[in-house]
């Protein structure tokens, strides 16, 4: 097993650039998850680490060995597809046994390490049957440890759960966090669905449009989004991104007259250093609590609709021409129609620049001054 | 890259080998006698004095420079090879929808299905002496719907087959949906489910038009004269003349192959399922 | 849901569609029939007799010649077709492996990919279009003593024009060979590129990644899977080169004397010149019983698929 | 352009085309001014339209005239059909429908007498015993006369496909056998007009196989120098087999007209076609003839001579073109046409269809005008020298067992197979029927059309023919022998074991048909041989 370094890779097809000057540093036996709409360069990015694609430009190293320039076969890595890509016309002990033999292993080594894998992943009993019958778990099972026999420096997994009904879905991801652990491996995971990634990942990268947006630990991608897209995207329903203006007496809601916002000392210290400007104002649906109208430090809304999911109220609002909506327990007395009085904790709330959509930090960038 | 250049030098050479011969012949149909063999002049590959006249001798049955006239020109040849092979088509298409379709949905017909396979792997000359006792004595020897029914029926294991395979992707709760909407059985075949299938109809119809008019050994046999079908014709017109009649011959031979390589060109993805029975989609 | 068909109970509607099943069969039972009966039973009735069409009597009178089973013990003593046979198993078993070979050649570089893939797919299927009549006439031509393939290899050679291909034992033989592959190898490509593009291309790139070579991955994973294409596309093959007449009957006749006679060919002869009706009824019977057992396993082997769907 | 009009007209420009001379049809040669008109005195019916047309006119006391009685009869009382159904060798249309020498042609003449159509159906001339044979026995009906080789009348008889004529003979009396006009001798007319001692046939044609050479070559200094050189004698037309294929075997490779390679042996060996130079080698090897048979019925092919004469046979292929094994007679003309061989064996109508020159007094061929012919060699026995041709193919006019009206239809062939019309119709340079009756070779438009070289070689050809398998089981019989020349000549087996084996063949195929039917017949079919020793 080894670390994985992306340094200014990029790759383009044509005119289309599918990544663009990715930084990608994965520490040795990291379980990183790769997350992004369809279409976000996720994959691509994989099938360069695995060598499936050639890279435009840039650097891909596992540890100190610089593998840009070397074939897929001769990089080692472990690739888990979404289809699984069984060889269905052999049995398992023939899946099983097929990279080592390509690679000119012993057969008595062969026949060994089958053995200790088959058992490893519980499928000693059925070794001998035609992969084509087994049940989808098993699949799972025999592609993971297809890949793990060959002892491979680096795992990749791509959307391995996205085939399986929600309810297996979940108990397959504990077994994968079992077996990442068990086997010690640096695994990249590719994935579109966030509590996936939230739940295995030591740390996600969130790609979008070509571009990486974040790599950090899943509770400071969820805390500290990066930009407006990484906050939206992260959570369920995502971040309420409103338009407001930094103005003498505070930080105008929506940009109207009437109320401000209440900021953490720090983020005041951000904007001090900024001046009068437009920002960016996000805040998570399930941060802001529902009061009376006129309630101190509230923000005056109108409740347009109220959605009742499972155990949780999705309540839509409008505050003048800005909607936004919040989440609350289903036990909230909170009607369509009613006017409330909307607070925001101060250190809940996250600022944004218009412009760029970039996380406003103290100190900000030059750039921006 | 050196690969994909060294496959498509190698790939090249293949279509090269595969196109020369045939336009041997093509530019063979443009040479005027002399240039035909190399028993009377160097031999060229392009026509050294490039004439229409072997066109012109099959499709007037004289042309100057020929002293032989032709008793019959290529007129009535190609309109029946193109009139028994349509007929031909159409009775296979419509019988072999039709029983493809009943195979498929409701397991009718025992094992017809073995039975048309072995239609197609038999040998026709093995059982050509019966067949033509029974043509001469239902006097269908020499007619155009004689040979068109024999056609229909040989080509009937290709679309039966063809079809099959396209009625058994095609889930049957699209039917089951009309009919609870209240249609009949009938209705929900011919007015849901066909108008679904028909581009494989049509590509079917075009694949068996191919091998009908591909055929030479049944229009040898059933026909005399009247009806008897291009490379019939072709073949004849150098026994009858001598067998240098190449210019001409080599005219027939373009006419009757040009048809066959449009369509099938045009049908190449679908070809593949015809010719092994749909046995590929798995 | 609450709709309610209008036309009965299910068993009803079970029925409606079992008649209008039956119906839709009946054209091709019909067919079926009307092209199996008669030409079987009159095949299995006159190969009993000495009948030929020369003893002046119909075939329904052959009766009078009744032989029982003289004509089936002929077949192990007539040289002409234990000949024609041997020819033919030989042809078959020639050209089908080569045209296998090259098929699977074409079929890899084309998967591998080639520039400009289309236009050089239409134009290496373009043999297989031909009216195979035609193509005999073609090959006809270019094994002409004084055609272009000797003026070729004068070209080559100096002077050395003179082989003689179609008049010669040997050398005809190779050359309706040649003819057949280049005529045939198409449809071979054809069918094994199909296959080979159904192969999920992930499996071909978990081999890739497990360390397997171009070799290993085409000879262990591709081809193992497109074993029933394979099948299929050998089997056509090998039925349709042991029918083979259209091309040969143009090309050579079966010439030079019986080089290159098949055994449509000699059918053919034995029908027209020999008359020896009764006998070729009985070659007929025999050739069927055989190529049943042969349709029969073809069959069992491409409708599993689908059944097996059926039942999933 | 050029209409078809006028190529009709000139139609022998152009006769380059070599590979033509086996007419699908030939338009007619002969323009002459269209002046006579109505019959010559005493005349009821023939050609008019053309001076020298009252040579083929007739009256009701010849054997035409006979015949167009009994259909006016038939007609009369209504049972006479509307038309007759023909089946015929492509290339002899043009006679009977092309008119000749202008004017009216055969099929005019006869429809504007009797008013019956006549339907022709064409086949190839390789492919009509096929079609006849499909006609016969699937009981099809589809043709009131057939046209085929005269080989095949033995087979048709038997096959119940060929209707008895000896009533309408006796009724209707043709002149076939007329001493001033009909056939060569009388043995003639029992060999092509009958089987079996009864009538089924009437003969179309006259295919003695005839040498042809090319005597230009034959009197050039230096090939005729160069040949004394090396055999001692002159180069001159051949008596016996040993000199033809020493003439043949001196020619070989020598440059010809144009500087065209000349092949010694002009002959076309492919199965069918090439038969009858293996028959004609045969029946010379005794005295005064080899028969095919022993007079006990038994097959001849396994004896010392048979193998002599297929070593021989074998041995010429050398001197022959590579590509002869898949020739026809086609190829066969066109190579003495062309100047490629110095001599052929062939049909008769070779000298119609290639010694001839263009309107523009240009040779159609490079050949034409140095053409001659020769009577057949042979082989020189203790007792003389026996030269041999042999009667092969031969179209030869049968009613259909289901003809609709066989007496309409034989009268029909009664008239067309009559001398006059005969002669007048073998005259017609546009068709395969070939003189062979004594009224042709006095009838100057076929003198005109076939030479006189020919028709003093054709009448000693005639004479010498022996007739080739014409009894049942005669298309078995060639086939078995033909593959196993074949087999020889591409030397899968020595001449000796290729002839044992077809004598097995025959032996079998006679037992097959039964000895006890067979044998009666062929020791009848020795009869006919000519017996003329030189």
């Amino acid at each position: 097993m080894s670390s994985v370094t992306l340094e200014q890779t990029s790759k383009k097809f044509g005119d289309f650039t599918a990544v663009r000057e990715m930084d990608l540093a994965i520490r040795n036996g990291e379980f990183v998850a790769i997350l992004g709409p369809s279409g976000c360069g996720k994959t691509t990015t994989m099938n360069m680490i695995a060598g499936l694609e050639d890279v435009t430009s840039g650097t891909i190293r596992f540890d100190d060995r610089d593998v840009t320039e070397v074939s897929t076969q001769k990089r080692g890595v472990g690739f888990v597809f979404q289809s699984y890509a069984i060889f269905t016309h052999m049995t398992v002990r023939q899946n099983l046994a097929f990279g080592l033999e390509v690679q000119g292993v012993e057969q008595a080594e062969i026949d060994r390490r089958v053995g200790d894998m088959a058992e490893f992943m519980a499928l000693g009993h059925r070794i001998d049957v035609p992969s084509a019958g087994l049940s989808v778990n098993e699949m799972q099972k025999l592609a993971i440890g297809r890949s793990a026999i060959v002892e491979p420096s680096i795992f990749l997994l791509d959307e391995p759960l996205s085939n399986l009904d929600a309810a297996f879905r979940e108990k397959m991801r504990a077994e994968l966090r079992g077996l990442q652990r068990a086997l010690k491996q640096t695994m990249v995971y590719v994935t579109h669905d966030q509590i996936e990634a939230m739940g295995l990942a030591d740390r996600i990268a969130v790609m979008n449009h070509a571009v990486l947006q974040q790599f950090d630990t899943p509770v400071n991608i969820y805390a500290r989004p990066a930009n407006v897209f990484v906050a939206r995207f992260m959570g369920a329903p995502g971040m309420n991104i409103v338009n407001s203006r930094v103005t003498e007496g505070g930080v105008l809601f929506g940009g109207r007259d009437a109320d401000f916002v209440a900021l953490s000392r720090e983020d005041m210290a951000t904007l001090r250093h900024h001046g009068e400007r437009d920002l960016l104002l996000g805040f998570r649906p399930e941060e802001l609590r529902l009061g009376e109208v006129g309630a101190p430090g509230s923000i005056a809304a109108d409740v347009a609709l109220v959605e009742t999911v499972g155990r949780r109220k999705i309540v839509h609002l409008v505050s003048g021409t800005t909607a936004f909506h919040g989440v609350c327990d289903r036990g909230v007395p909170v009607r369509a129609g009613e006017a409330v009085g909307v607070t925001i904790s101060p250190d809940k709330v996250h600022l944004f620049d218009t412009e760029t959509e970039a996380r406003l930090q103290w100190p900000v960038e030059a750039t921006h001054g | 890259m050196t690969g994909l250049i060294l496959r498509t030098v190698v790939v090249a050479l293949f279509a090269a080998i595969a196109l020369l011969p045939i336009s041997w012949m093509a530019t063979m149909a443009f040479k005027p006698p002399a240039e035909w063999t190399s028993a009377t002049a160097e031999l060229t590959f392009l026509p050294k004095d490039p004439t229409w006249s072997n066109f012109v001798y099959v499709f007037t049955g004289e042309v100057e420079g020929q002293i032989v006239s032709l008793d019959r020109t290529v007129w009535w040849p190609l309109f029946a090879s193109l009139l028994t092979s349509v007929i031909g088509t159409l009775i296979a298409v419509v019988a072999g929808t039709a029983a493809a379709y009943a195979v498929s949905r409701e397991k009718v017909g025992g094992s017809i299905g073995l039975s048309l396979l072995q239609l197609r792997i038999f040998p026709p000359l093995a059982v050509m002496i019966p067949v033509m006792i029974m043509w001469a004595f239902l006097g269908m020897i020499d007619t155009w719907w004689g040979l068109s029914l024999i056609y229909g029926i040989v080509t009937l294991p290709f679309s039966f087959w063809l079809m099959k395979s396209y009625f058994d992707e095609l889930p049957r709760e699209i039917e089951e949906a009309a009919i609870v909407e209240g249609c009949t059985a009938f209705e929900a075949f011919y007015q849901i489910t066909l108008p679904i299938v028909v581009s494989a109809v049509a590509s079917t119809a075009l694949f068996i038009f191919i091998l009908n008019w591909s055929d030479y050994l049944i229009a040898l046999l059933l026909t005399r004269k009247e009806w008897t079908t291009i490379p019939v014709y072709m073949n004849a017109l150098a026994t009858a003349a001598s067998g240098q009649l190449y210019g001409a011959k080599a005219a027939l031979g373009l006419i009757a192959a040009i048809p066959p390589i449009i369509l099938g060109i045009s049908i190449q993805r679908f070809l593949v399922q015809g010719l092994t029975f749909g046995a590929l989609k798995q | 849901m609450s709709y309610t068909p209008h036309t009965g109970t299910a068993d009803a509607l079970a029925a409606q569609r079992r008649t209008l099943a039956r119906r839709l069969i009946l054209p091709t039972q019909i067919l079926l029939v009307f092209i199996v009966a008669f030409p079987l039973l009159m095949q299995v009735y006159i190969s009993l007799t000495w009948w030929t069409p020369l003893d002046g009597t119909l075939w329904y009178s052959a009766y009078e010649s009744w032989n029982w089973f003289d004509n089936f013990a002929e077949i192990f003593r007539d040289p002409g077709l234990h000949g024609a046979v041997w020819r033919t198993i030989l042809f078959v078993s020639i050209a089908v492996p080569i045209e296998f070979g090259l098929g699977l050649l074409l079929a890899a570089l084309f998967y591998e990919g080639v520039l400009a893939r289309p236009v050089f797919y239409s134009l290496i299927l373009m043999p297989m279009m031909i009216v195979p009549a035609v193509a005999g006439y073609i090959f006809f031509l270019i094994f002409q003593q004084t055609g272009p393939l000797n003026a070729l290899v004068g070209i080559v050679w100096d002077g050395a024009y003179q082989i003689n291909w179609l008049n010669d034992v040997n050398r005809a033989f190779i050359a309706v060979i040649v003819a057949d592959v280049w005529q045939w190898t198409p449809l071979m490509f054809l069918i094994l590129f199909a296959g080979l593009m159904s192969v999920p291309h992930d499996q071909m790139r978990a081999a890739t990644i497990l360390g397997a070579n171009w070799r290993q991955r085409f000879f262990r994973i591709a081809l193992p899977r497109i074993k029933a294409v394979i099948f299929i596309a050998i089997g056509l093959r090998v039925i349709e080169c042991f029918k083979i007449f259209d091309m040969l009957f143009v090309m050579t006749s079966g010439g030079p004397g019986v080089a290159t006679e098949s055994l449509s060919l000699y059918l053919y002869k034995q029908t027209f010149q020999s008359l020896e009706w009764s006998y070729v009824a009985a070659i007929g019977i025999t050739v069927l019983v055989v190529l049943s057992v042969i349709a029969a396993i073809i069959l069992t082997r491409t409708s599993r698929p689908s059944n097996t769907s059926e039942a999933s | 352009m050029r209409g078809s009009g006028q190529s009709r007209r000139s139609f022998l420009k152009g006769g380059a085309a070599l590979g033509t001379v086996a007419a699908i049809g030939i338009n007619p040669r002969f323009i002459r001014p269209a002046h006579a008109s109505g019959y010559a005195p005493g005349m009821t019916g023939g050609p008019t339209g053309f001076s020298g047309a009252e040579r083929f006119q007739y009256n009701e006391g010849m054997s035409e005239g006979r015949a167009i009685e009994g259909i006016k009869r038939l007609v009369a009382d209504g049972s006479a059909p509307s038309k007759l159904r023909i089946l015929l060798t492509d290339g002899a249309i043009g006679q009977i429908t092309e008119p000749f020498p202008s004017g009216t042609s055969v099929k005019e003449v006869w429809e504007a007498e009797t008013g019956i159509e006549l339907e022709i159906i064409g086949a190839p001339a390789g492919d009509i015993w096929a079609r006849v044979l499909q006609d016969v026995t699937t009981r099809s009906g589809a043709f009131d006369i057939y046209t085929h080789p005269w080989n095949s009348l033995g087979d048709l008889v038997e096959a119940g496909g060929a209707a008895k004529l000896n009533d309408f003979v006796e009724a209707y009396q043709p002149d076939w056998a007329d001493e001033e006009r009909g056939t060569p001798t009388a043995q003639t007319a029992e060999l092509l007009y009958k089987y079996g001692g009864d009538y089924y046939g009437a003969s179309l044609d006259g295919d003695f196989h005839t040498w042809v050479y090319n005597k230009g070559y034959f009197e050039d200094d230096a090939h005729a120098a160069d040949f004394r050189a090396q055999y001692g004698r002159d180069l001159a037309p051949p008596t016996t087999w040993e000199e033809s294929d020493q003439i043949s075997a001196f020619f070989t490779g020598r440059t010809g007209l144009g500087g065209t390679t000349i092949y010694g042996n002009g002959n076309d060996m492919a199965p069918f076609w090439g038969l009858p130079r293996f028959y004609a080698r045969l029946a010379a090897q005794a005295m005064p003839n080899m028969y095919w048979f022993d007079d006990d019925g038994n097959p001849n092919l396994g004896t010392p001579e048979a193998v002599k004469a297929a070593e021989e046979y074998v041995k010429s292929r050398e001197w022959a073109h590579p590509d002869a094994l898949s020739w026809t007679f086609a190829e066969g003309y066109s190579g003495i046409g062309s100047g490629q061989t110095p001599h052929v064996t062939t049909y008769t109508n070779v000298a119609k269809f290639v010694d001839r020159f263009n309107d523009d007094g240009s040779p159609a061929n490079p050949a034409a005008g140095m053409l001659s012919a020769y009577a057949p060699p042979g082989v020189q026995h203790d007792g003389g020298l026996v030269r041999r041709s042999v009667i092969y193919y031969n179209i030869t006019g049968t009613v259909s067992s289901q003809a609709q009206n066989a007496e309409a239809a034989y009268l029909f062939l009664q008239w067309l197979s009559s001398t006059r019309t005969y002669s007048w119709m073998t005259g017609n340079p546009a068709g395969y029927f070939d003189p062979f009756q004594k009224a042709n070779f006095e009838e100057p438009l076929v003198q005109e059309t076939y030479h006189d070289y020919m028709m003093d070689a054709i009448r000693e050809t005639v004479s010498r023919s022996v007739p080739t398998i014409n009894f049942a089981g005669q298309t078995a019989l060639d086939a078995a022998l033909d593959e196993e020349l074949q087999a020889a000549l591409t030397g899968q087996k020595t001449a000796e074991q290729a002839m044992m084996d077809a004598n097995r063949r025959w032996q079998r195929i006679i037992r097959r048909r039964g000895e006890d039917k067979m044998i009666p017949i062929i020791q009848a079919s020795r009869a006919a041989w000519p017996t003329i020793v030189d």
